[in-house]
């Protein structure tokens, strides 16, 4: 019952939350309800006993993630109204709608296959935490590691696109031009 | 004798190649001359192989191989028997006259060597027509002459009508070929052979329907070689060409070629008695067809090409009726009165600057007192009077006619005599006698050349004594054609006809010389008259090929080019090029290089995808209730 | 219809992967847009999350966690492609970006 | 040297090209002519050596290319192919050697010797996948020369037809690749090898549709009506050089290819679409000529009579008996002399007036009476006059579909009649009448270059229509066994009547040879 | 409670995953190197990539050669999975890149290069390509495609202009949303069956005979879209005319091979074992999106007035023609899929490196695009070797005998037929001829067109350097001389494909 009225309650929640972020005008709302949402969302982790889960959404989305947005949003200069001129907006709903419908229609009926066979169960009598801390650095290790690599490579693109020497394009420099922008650069370096 | 026969054959292929080497060159008269003898020596050649056949043996050669496959085999193969030693003698005698005539008349002629080149190619081309022991060798010399009378009958290739002739003529005959080629090949399928003897002795276990369409097609190909109905139009347009041509081709061997075909084949046509008949009766119309087309017209060259076009019908009725021996007969007499005649009228144009009009002329008798002798002579012997060689030759056919119970043939051929003899001698009283009309056109007419006339007297020589030849003739040819002898059974009826016929003749060279001995003026009543509407425009058949088939032929190519290749098979081929260029054009839009577009793309991609599966699976998951549906209404 | 079960979850999921494309699709703001992905990625995790718990499956919520390991960098690299690109045109309008086409 | 005679002569070129872009462009004419001299006795020695008395492959050379997937690099020449090389080597040789100025020269004689070798390469190629690959090859250099040297139109031209034959062609190779699988499915072994696919009896419904596929990629190369209008195109704005070799040996492709692939590999389907392609080709010989009679530019009427010519090749080859391919075969070469010359000859003209348009001449015989000659001679043979070239080919050719059809026979038969009217009324136009143009007065008659080019032909002209013995026997032996092998191959009753047997022909035969 | 594990270091295998850690080794040092001793040469860190890469090269062969002897080698957890696909992709994907990375060496000076980090990406990227390959766990196959696709966009943007920052965008953006495509498929089939590994996935489909199908082509239909965005179906494409306009030549040309194969092993993996399982539907889409793959990006083409976009939409067409492969999914097939992309690979470089050469730092008078086609008018004229070998890549790709492409085509064409997918075999053919005429455009306004736009031929030959050269030659020599190769090929790939069970 409780469970019922939770799932309801945080489904409209998060629905309503994210509806705000795709519609509203005004990109601080877009932002607060997007973190909104994502609080919401990491209820439904505690909800369905996926404790760590919920906490790293909390932490990574809510914290790092819509951080960096919120940095994104001040460097962009977008905290004013938006001014969008929305395409079709027809065409959009329609899709959207459409997509949901087509997957709802066939999920109303239940899963019948009775060969369901865990790859990785839920060890009785652990936490979540640690059964995850089992799984993740046994099975899914390789992964995990390529995971850490896989940041390591969107914190240099990161860096890199985002850093001062972006700012001259050497592939629209004439040759000359780069001869002389490297000699300045030297007196400075001097 | 194979030697003489690779002489007889080769020396005016030799001629040719000698006079060609100096085609573009200007004239030398070494090669008129050269040319002449080797001619000569031609004839010489049949001459003795006429003597060898006349001993009752033939030759006949192989010289190679041409086309060997499968199941055919045609060699060069040559044969000289009674009937082509009869052509043989025929064509080297006239043309080596012709030959001889030709240095006189050509003499000023820029194209000189040209003319002789060609002409000795004709009368090879003819050699091997007439020589050749298999179809195909016919063919090739059939296609040959088609050639070289095309090259001379457009010889004076600056004049468009000339040129629009020798197309004609070439063409023309072309349609006929095709009528020959299936021949050929109808024979070839049903007998396995294209050489004569083979083939003609397997023909007799053919039934009678091949053995009709292999006579119908043969004889589609002598039609056209020798202008018989419906496609005559070409011989009378071909004189265009210079007049010892004419002589030559047009009177004395070419045309013939059609005859000679259907004596060739006699075996076959033996057989298919209703062919024959069809062929008399074709060549009894075109006599008179031909004959009436003659009256009336006011070109000396073109009457005498009617003229010889009404004799080829003379000589078919013959060939169509079995006297093949008779039809040959004729045909040699004919080729050399009616050669003689035309080189008569060379002599006469070439007096008059090339003036073809005989009204225009009159009283030249003076003047041209041996050419007039000539064609006086060749006229009445054209026109049969005793003793002269047409007298002989016609005779006969027309007792064929009677004998053989075809009176409406032999009706039609008898007033085509009193005609024949009616509008040679109109020609030979306007051009001859009476005033000197060509005065008023300043003309100076003189006499030809001395050895011109001189190497037209053994033609002349020969119309009057052809005839005598008859009887042994008869002996030698009928030892390879049907020997039948055409004798009316009672004397009373014979002579009576020979002397009405000769009356007749007689009476109608009278009316002729009454009536145009004194030509005054013209006469414009009779030239208002239908019936003169009729034969001037020849019966109106050249007006009918011209709007009805050639005119509608230009505009249909032109269609089919314009419309159908660059309009609808080309224009179908580009469009479907187009179309894809096209869908291109039009869809690239699609690529807007807007992000949003993009992203739709992408979702409405997937949100089809996803109805399709949906539609899948509810069709899968309710099969059993949609085909209970389905069979309820009744599917 | 009280007992909640893993359809509800399915579907909630889809709901809100739906709401996700929509605003993949209608947002011009290139930083909105992003939030929508943000989106599409978080309504896949509730997904696993419910599958894994129905399951007893660990599988379902280590896919949710690379997952959002991979919004996070993405989140980076995305940010770094923005002040890139707004560096040099002062703008993140997504109609701005058209130059190719066709 | 004879064990690989057939190498040599499909790369002597190709590398000769090669070295050719080394050749300063002064000399590189005289280098193209001396290689296409060799390669033209070397094509001789072949012919020296080949032995007429076998029907089969000769010089066959074998080296397994792709083993795994069954292609092999498998050359081999019968009396049918022996010929039509050597006149590849002789177009070459002769086209080069009668190149005047023109500019890129270098670049179209190494292209030539490059044209060379896929010409070769596809009369030689018994593997089927060898035989596409020069096919396909083929079309490149001659790309490029409709291209770079054509006239204005010239970039349509080239594209239309490379992309027509191109089109075509991969249609056929999806039926070579389908063929190759069914081959796989009766043996377990892939085998492109087109001797290995003769011995494949197929059910009927399995050869009309290999048929249509090979077909298509035939028809477009012939070309058959009605995929024929790339060639108008093609031959209008191709330099000479270019529309010689398309009319002598490129267009020869595709009827080769009937006779090497489509009779032999599916007899019963040659037999079953008899009918309907006897009526596309009498459709090619009367249509096309009638529309070549329309046209008012003389390389166009050439270009036309082309197709309609080979309407007769493509109706004797489906005559399915040894009288009508032979035929056929000899047509090719026929043709291949005649209509090569025709180009050449109003290459000519088109040299001295950069005109084509027959309005713009008239009274050229006089003018340029050589000229006229060799151009009449060759119109002549065009036209199929007796002992000049095409007659023996036309002539075996109807005689062989006479046996099939009268009425068809009949009206393709017109073709000697439709021919005479366009050919002679052009003639008429361009070389009779007046000089009415002050600009034709003073036009210079052929010159010892182009004579160079043009009396070779003319003698061959006659020689082969005079004495077409020493093409005919080896064509005939070669054409006899392809006959038996369709006879063996049919299974349809259809198949089995149309195709005659040869068996009791042997014995008419030597009947013959003692009545001899 | 919780309970030790032990697990012995031998069923691990490490060894599995000793070929893609080269390249992330590769990339650490180069990183480090960067750290220490800033301002080093160019052309040292293209050496010190080619090295790593064809070290990884050399283990791949090392894991051939065990493969050859053991068979497929499931490693560490049954996380990595290193069979003939596996081991067919990563050749493809390392040999590439070896051929690739050289194109770095312009004369000119390009922004990208100026990057350390630019190579270290580029080794991350190799690596994320080897993971995808080299696992049947979507997770894994997830994490990878996103590392190399980061490494990727960023590698795009970093040519830093505004096309490139525009390419790098689009394909970041879309790529988002296909990733959100594939976690939900994803979810979709781990919901179905509890797994997220294909293999147990294919097992738990046949083990309850598809019964729930409705579901199943759910989770199908978003990994489709999601792979189909990686390999460039229609409608998935629409990023790859922008992406490959806005990305340097080099990188296009890369983008044109690397990625796809990935894409496509992923694929096969992925829809094999439905389509052997019957599901109609699959087929008939699989077929519809590839012909429509086929045709509507050939079509497109046609209208193209640049190069490189025209060869974009040639690439998409190509994919849709190798996707063929895997509708088909024969062993003959699923090889010439491999021999294909092989070929495609050395025809490519080729393409796209005399585009790299001819590439100019500003528009010439009149040009609206880099490479655009009257860019290359008369090329013929001005440097005839270049056109030459232009035309020849083009001629290749056009399908020309007997130049690469043809023998993958063939046989190609050739598994269609023998399945039975004449109509199939049919059109392919046909979308080669239409194909043609693009890739003849290009050769006629190279050979038959007189020069547009008055430049030397330094123009064309502007960026290149020896390295180039010797790739072009490289290239060159790979796309005439591939008959040679074939057959070698063909049994290589077919004894790696048909050992893997595909």
């Amino acid at each position: 019952m409780f469970e019922a009225i939770a799932f309801y309650l945080f489904s409209i929640l998060t629905a309503v939350m994210f509806y705000i972020t795709v519609t509203t005008k005004q990109a601080l709302f877009a932002l607060t309800a997007l973190a909104a949402g994502m609080i919401f969302i990491s209820a439904f982790f505690f909800i369905l006993g996926a404790d760590f889960l919920g906490v790293v959404q909390i932490i990574v989305y809510t914290g790092a993630v819509m951080a960096l947005y919120a940095f994104g949003m001040m460097f962009f200069d977008t905290t004013r109204e938006l001014k969008e001129r929305s395409g079709s907006p027809l065409i959009t709903a329609g899709l959207s709608i459409l997509s949901a419908v087509f997957v709802v229609l066939i999920f109303v009926a239940p899963i019948v296959s009775t060969k369901i066979q865990v790859t990785a169960p839920l060890i009785a009598g652990t936490t979540n935490s640690q059964s995850i801390g089992m799984v993740l650095f046994t099975k899914y290790l390789v992964p995990f590691e390529l995971a850490a690599v896989m940041l390591l490579v969107a914190m240099i693109a990161g860096i890199v696109l985002a850093g001062k020497k972006m700012d001259r394009s050497l592939t629209l420099m004439a040759e000359e031009e780069i001869m002389i922008a490297e000699e300045a650069n030297r007196k400075v370096l001097l | 004798m194979e030697l003489y026969l690779y002489i007889a054959l080769f020396s005016p292929l030799v001629g040719a190649l000698f006079a060609g080497l100096f085609g573009a060159s200007p004239k030398t008269l070494l090669t008129g001359v050269v040319n002449s003898s080797l001619l000569f020596a031609s004839f010489l050649s049949s001459a003795v192989l006429l003597g060898y056949v006349l001993n009752g043996q033939t030759v006949h050669v192989e010289m190679m191989e041409w086309m060997a496959t499968g199941n055919l085999y045609i060699p060069f193969g040559f044969v000289v028997d009674q009937v082509s030693v009869t052509m043989m003698m025929v064509v080297t005698t006239v043309s080596t006259v012709v030959h001889v005539y030709s240095i006189g008349y050509m003499d000023h002629d820029k194209g000189f060597n040209r003319f002789f080149s060609y002409l000795s190619a004709f009368v090879f081309s003819m050699m091997v027509l007439v020589m050749s022991d298999n179809f195909a060798g016919l063919f090739i010399g059939w296609e040959g002459v088609g050639l070289c009378s095309w090259l001379l009958i457009g010889f004076w290739y600056h004049k468009e009508s000339a040129t629009w002739a020798a197309n004609e003529a070439f063409i023309m005959n072309r349609i006929a070929d095709l009528g020959m080629l299936i021949g050929i090949f109808l024979v070839y399928w049903n007998t396995g052979s294209l050489q004569y003897d083979k083939a003609f002795a397997v023909m007799p276990t053919l039934d009678n329907m091949t053995l009709t369409y292999i006579g119908v097609f043969l004889f589609i190909g002598a039609m056209g070689k020798s202008a018989q109905f419906p496609l005559h139009t070409w011989l009378a347009d071909a004189m265009e060409g210079p007049t010892p041509v004419s002589a030559l081709i047009h009177a004395a061997t070419m045309v013939t070629a059609g005859v000679y075909l259907v004596v060739r084949a006699n075996p076959l046509y033996h057989m298919i008695p209703e062919m024959g008949l069809f062929i008399a009766s074709l060549g009894a119309f075109v006599a008179m067809f031909a004959a009436t087309m003659a009256l009336v017209n006011r070109d000396m060259k073109r009457i005498i090409a009617y003229s010889t076009l009404s004799q080829l019908g003379y000589m078919f009725v013959a060939a169509g009726l079995g006297a093949y021996w008779v039809a040959l007969f004729h045909l040699m007499a004919h080729a050399f009165f009616k050669a003689l005649l035309f080189l008569g009228a060379g002599n006469v144009m070439h007096a008059m600057d090339d003036e073809l009009d005989p009204f225009k002329m009159g009283g030249l008798r003076k003047s041209m007192k041996w050419t007039f002798i000539m064609m006086t002579l060749a006229s009445v012997a054209l026109a049969g009077i005793y003793p002269l060689a047409g007298f002989f030759s016609k005779d006969a056919i027309l007792e064929v006619g009677f004998v053989e119970h075809h009176y409406v043939i032999y009706t039609v051929l008898l007033l085509t005599a009193g005609l024949t003899a009616f509008y040679s001698f109109r020609l030979v009283a306007l051009i001859f006698h009476g005033e000197e009309r060509y005065k008023v056109f300043g003309f100076h007419p003189h006499e030809a050349y001395k050895f011109v006339l001189i190497a037209m007297s053994p033609l002349a020589l020969l119309a009057v004594i052809a005839g005598s030849f008859k009887s042994t003739y008869f002996e030698m040819v009928t030892k390879i054609l049907p020997n039948t002898e055409y004798h009316i059974h009672s004397e009373v009826t014979e002579w009576t006809m020979i002397i009405g016929t000769q009356l007749f003749v007689i009476l109608a060279i009278f009316f002729a010389y009454k009536k145009y001995i004194n030509f005054k003026g013209e006469n414009k009543e009779f030239e208002k008259r239908l019936v003169y509407k009729v034969l001037i425009n020849q019966y109106y058949v050249p007006y009918f090929y011209e709007e009805y088939i050639t005119k509608p032929y230009r505009e249909l190519s032109t269609i089919f080019w314009k419309k159908v290749d660059l309009k609808v098979v080309d224009a179908t081929v580009d469009c479907i090029a187009n179309g894809i260029y096209k869908a291109g054009e039009n869809t690239r839009d699609m690529q807007n290089g807007s992000l949003s577009s993009m992203l739709r793309w992408m979702v409405a991609g997937t949100v089809i995808l996803l109805s399709l599966a949906v539609a899948f699976g509810l069709a899968v998951r309710y099969a059993d209730e949609i085909s209970a549906v389905l069979s309820g209404l009744g599917a | 219809m009280m007992e909640i079960g893993l359809t509800h979850y399915l579907v909630l999921s889809t709901v809100l992967f739906s709401i996700g494309l929509l605003g993949v699709m209608r947002r011009k703001n290139l930083l909105m847009l992003f939030f929508a992905t943000e989106i599409l990625l978080n309504a896949v995790n509730v997904g696993f999350a419910a599958i894994s718990h129905y399951y007893n499956d660990l599988t379902g919520q280590m896919f949710a966690f690379f997952i959002i390991a991979i919004a996070a960098s993405e989140v980076a690299v995305g940010l770094g492609l923005l002040i890139a690109w707004y560096k040099r045109h002062g703008n993140i309008n997504l109609d701005a970006m058209s130059s190719m086409r066709g | 040297m004879l064990d690989h005679i057939l190498s040599l002569l499909i790369f002597f070129p190709a590398i000769a090209a090669i070295m050719g872009f080394v050749v300063h462009k002064e000399s590189a004419k005289a280098f193209g002519v001396a290689v296409s001299v060799i390669e033209f006795v070397i094509s001789l020695y072949l012919w020296f050596a080949f032995d007429t008395n076998v029907s089969g492959m000769q010089f066959m050379e074998n080296i397994s290319v792709v083993p795994a997937f069954g292609i092999n690099y498998l050359v081999g020449i019968d009396g049918i192919s022996l010929f039509i090389i050597i006149m590849a080597s002789f177009f070459t040789m002769i086209g080069i050697a009668s190149l005047g100025d023109m500019k890129k020269i270098k670049n179209l004689v190494i292209t030539l010797l490059f044209l060379q070798m896929t010409m070769v390469g596809v009369f030689a190629a018994l593997d089927a996948i060898l035989f596409y690959v020069f096919w396909e090859l083929s079309l490149v250099p001659m790309l490029y020369i409709i291209g770079a040297w054509g006239g204005p139109l010239r970039i349509y031209a080239s594209v239309k037809f490379f992309l027509y034959t191109f089109t075509g062609s991969l249609v056929m190779l999806v039926g070579m690749l389908f063929m190759a699988f069914l081959y796989n499915q009766a043996t377990g072994v892939w085998s492109f090898s087109i001797l290995e696919w003769y011995r494949l009896i197929l059910p009927l419904n399995y050869q009309l549709w290999l048929f249509a596929a090979f077909f298509i990629g035939f028809a477009i190369k012939v070309p058959m009506f009605p995929f024929h209008t790339w060639l108008p195109y093609a031959h209008g704005q191709a330099p000479t050089i270019g529309s010689v070799i398309l009319a002598a040996v490129l267009l020869k492709m595709g009827t080769y290819a009937f006779i090497r692939f489509s009779l032999p590999m599916f007899p019963d389907a040659a037999a079953f679409f008899m009918f309907p392609i006897a009526v596309i080709a009498i459709i090619m010989i009367i249509y096309t000529a009638m529309v070549a009679y329309a046209q008012e530019d003389i390389k166009q009427v050439v270009a036309y009579s082309s197709i309609s010519h080979m309407g007769v090749i493509i109706l004797g080859t489906f005559a399915l008996n040894v009288e009508g391919i032979t035929g056929s075969v000899f047509l090719m070469i026929g043709h291949g002399i005649v209509s090569g010359a025709l180009f050449f000859l109003v290459g000519v003209i088109y040299d001295r007036r950069h005109t084509k348009m027959m309005s713009e001449f008239g009274g050229l015989a006089s003018v340029m009476p050589r000229y006229a000659t060799i151009f009449g001679i060759m119109m002549m043979a065009s036209v199929g006059l007796p002992l000049l070239v095409n007659f023996v080919g036309e002539f075996l050719s109807l005689l062989g579909f006479y046996n099939q059809s009268h009425i068809a026979t009949l009206l393709a038969g017109t073709a000697i009649i439709v021919g005479a009217i366009y050919m002679l009324s052009s003639y008429k136009r361009a070389f009779f009448g007046e000089v009415t143009n002050e600009a034709n007065r003073k036009l210079p008659d052929v010159n010892s270059r182009e004579l160079l080019a043009l009396i070779p032909l003319t003698i061959i002209a006659v020689w082969l229509g005079v004495y077409p013995k020493p093409l005919l026997d080896p064509i005939n032996s070669s054409v006899k066994s392809v006959v038996m092998l369709m006879h063996e191959k049919a299974i349809t009753p259809e198949g089995k009547s149309r195709i005659p047997s040869l068996e009791n022909k042997v014995t008419t035969q030597t009947s013959e040879a003692e009545v001899k | 409670m919780l309970s030790h594990v032990n697990i012995s270091l031998e069923s691990l295998n490490i060894a599995t995953l000793v070929p893609m850690l080269i390249p992330i080794v590769g990339a650490l040092f180069i990183l480090v190197l960067d750290l220490f001793k800033k301002d080093q040469r160019k052309s040292m860190y293209v050496m010190l990539s080619l090295l790593f890469v064809m070290l990884d090269f050399g283990s791949l062969i090392d894991s051939s050669i065990d493969f050859n002897t053991n068979g497929t080698i499931l490693g560490y957890f049954d996380m990595m999975l290193v069979d003939g696909l596996a081991l067919l992709g990563q050749f493809i994907i390392v040999g590439a890149s070896i051929l690739f990375i050289p194109l770095a060496l312009t004369s000119k000076r390009f922004h990208e290069f100026s990057y350390p980090e630019f190579f270290a990406l580029f080794l991350f990227m190799i690596s994320g390509f080897q993971f995808m390959v080299a696992t049947d766990n979507l997770i894994l196959i997830f994490i990878g495609l996103e590392m190399a696709s980061l490494a990727l966009y960023t590698l795009i943007a970093l040519h830093n202009r505004s096309k490139s920052f525009e390419a790098a965008v689009k394909y970041f953006t879309m790529g988002a949303l296909a990733a959100g495509f594939f976690a939900f498929g994803s979810m979709v089939l781990y919901a179905l069956t509890g797994s997220v590994e294909i293999h147990q996935m294919a097992a738990v489909f046949n083990a309850d005979e598809f019964a729930n199908l409705p579901f199943i082509l759910v989770g199908v239909v978003f990994l489709l879209a999601a792979l189909g965005f990686k390999v460039s179906l229609v409608p998935f494409h629409t990023w790859a005319p922008d992406v490959y306009e806005g990305a340097s030549a080099s990188m296009a040309g890369y983008m044109s091979i690397v990625p796809k194969i990935a894409g496509f092993v992923v694929v096969m993996r992925m829809f094999e074992f439905l389509i052997h399982s019957g599901v109609v539907w699959l087929n008939v889409v699989l077929y519809a999106i590839v012909i429509v793959t086929m045709t509507a990006a050939n079509i497109w083409a046609l209208v193209q007035s640049d190069v490189k976009r025209m060869l974009a939409y040639s690439s998409i067409s190509h994919a849709g023609f190798v996707m063929a492969a895997i509708l088909i999914g024969t062993t003959q097939a699923n090889s010439a899929l491999f021999l294909y992309w092989i070929l495609f690979t050395f025809t490519n470089l080729g393409a796209f490196s005399m585009l790299w050469i001819s590439r100019q730092k500003n528009l010439a008078a009149g040009q609206s695009s880099d490479h655009s086609y009257n860019k290359f008018a008369g090329l013929i004229k001005v440097a005839p070797i270049s056109a030459t070998i232009m035309a020849l890549f083009m001629l290749s790709l056009a399908g020309l005998p007997p130049f690469a492409l043809f023998w993958g085509k063939i046989y190609m064409i050739s598994a269609a037929v023998s399945s039975g997918y004449v109509v199939l075999a049919l059109i392919m053919a046909l979308n080669s001829a239409i194909a043609g005429y693009y890739y003849l455009k290009l050769i006629i306004y190279m050979f038959m067109k007189e020069p547009e736009i008055d430049i030397e031929s330094k123009v064309y030959t502007m960026n290149s350097s020896v390295s180039l050269r010797t790739i072009i030659g490289i290239a060159a020599v790979g796309t005439v001389f591939a008959s040679i190769v074939v057959n070698p090929l063909i049994e290589f790939i077919t004894a790696f494909v048909y050992n893997s069970g595909y």
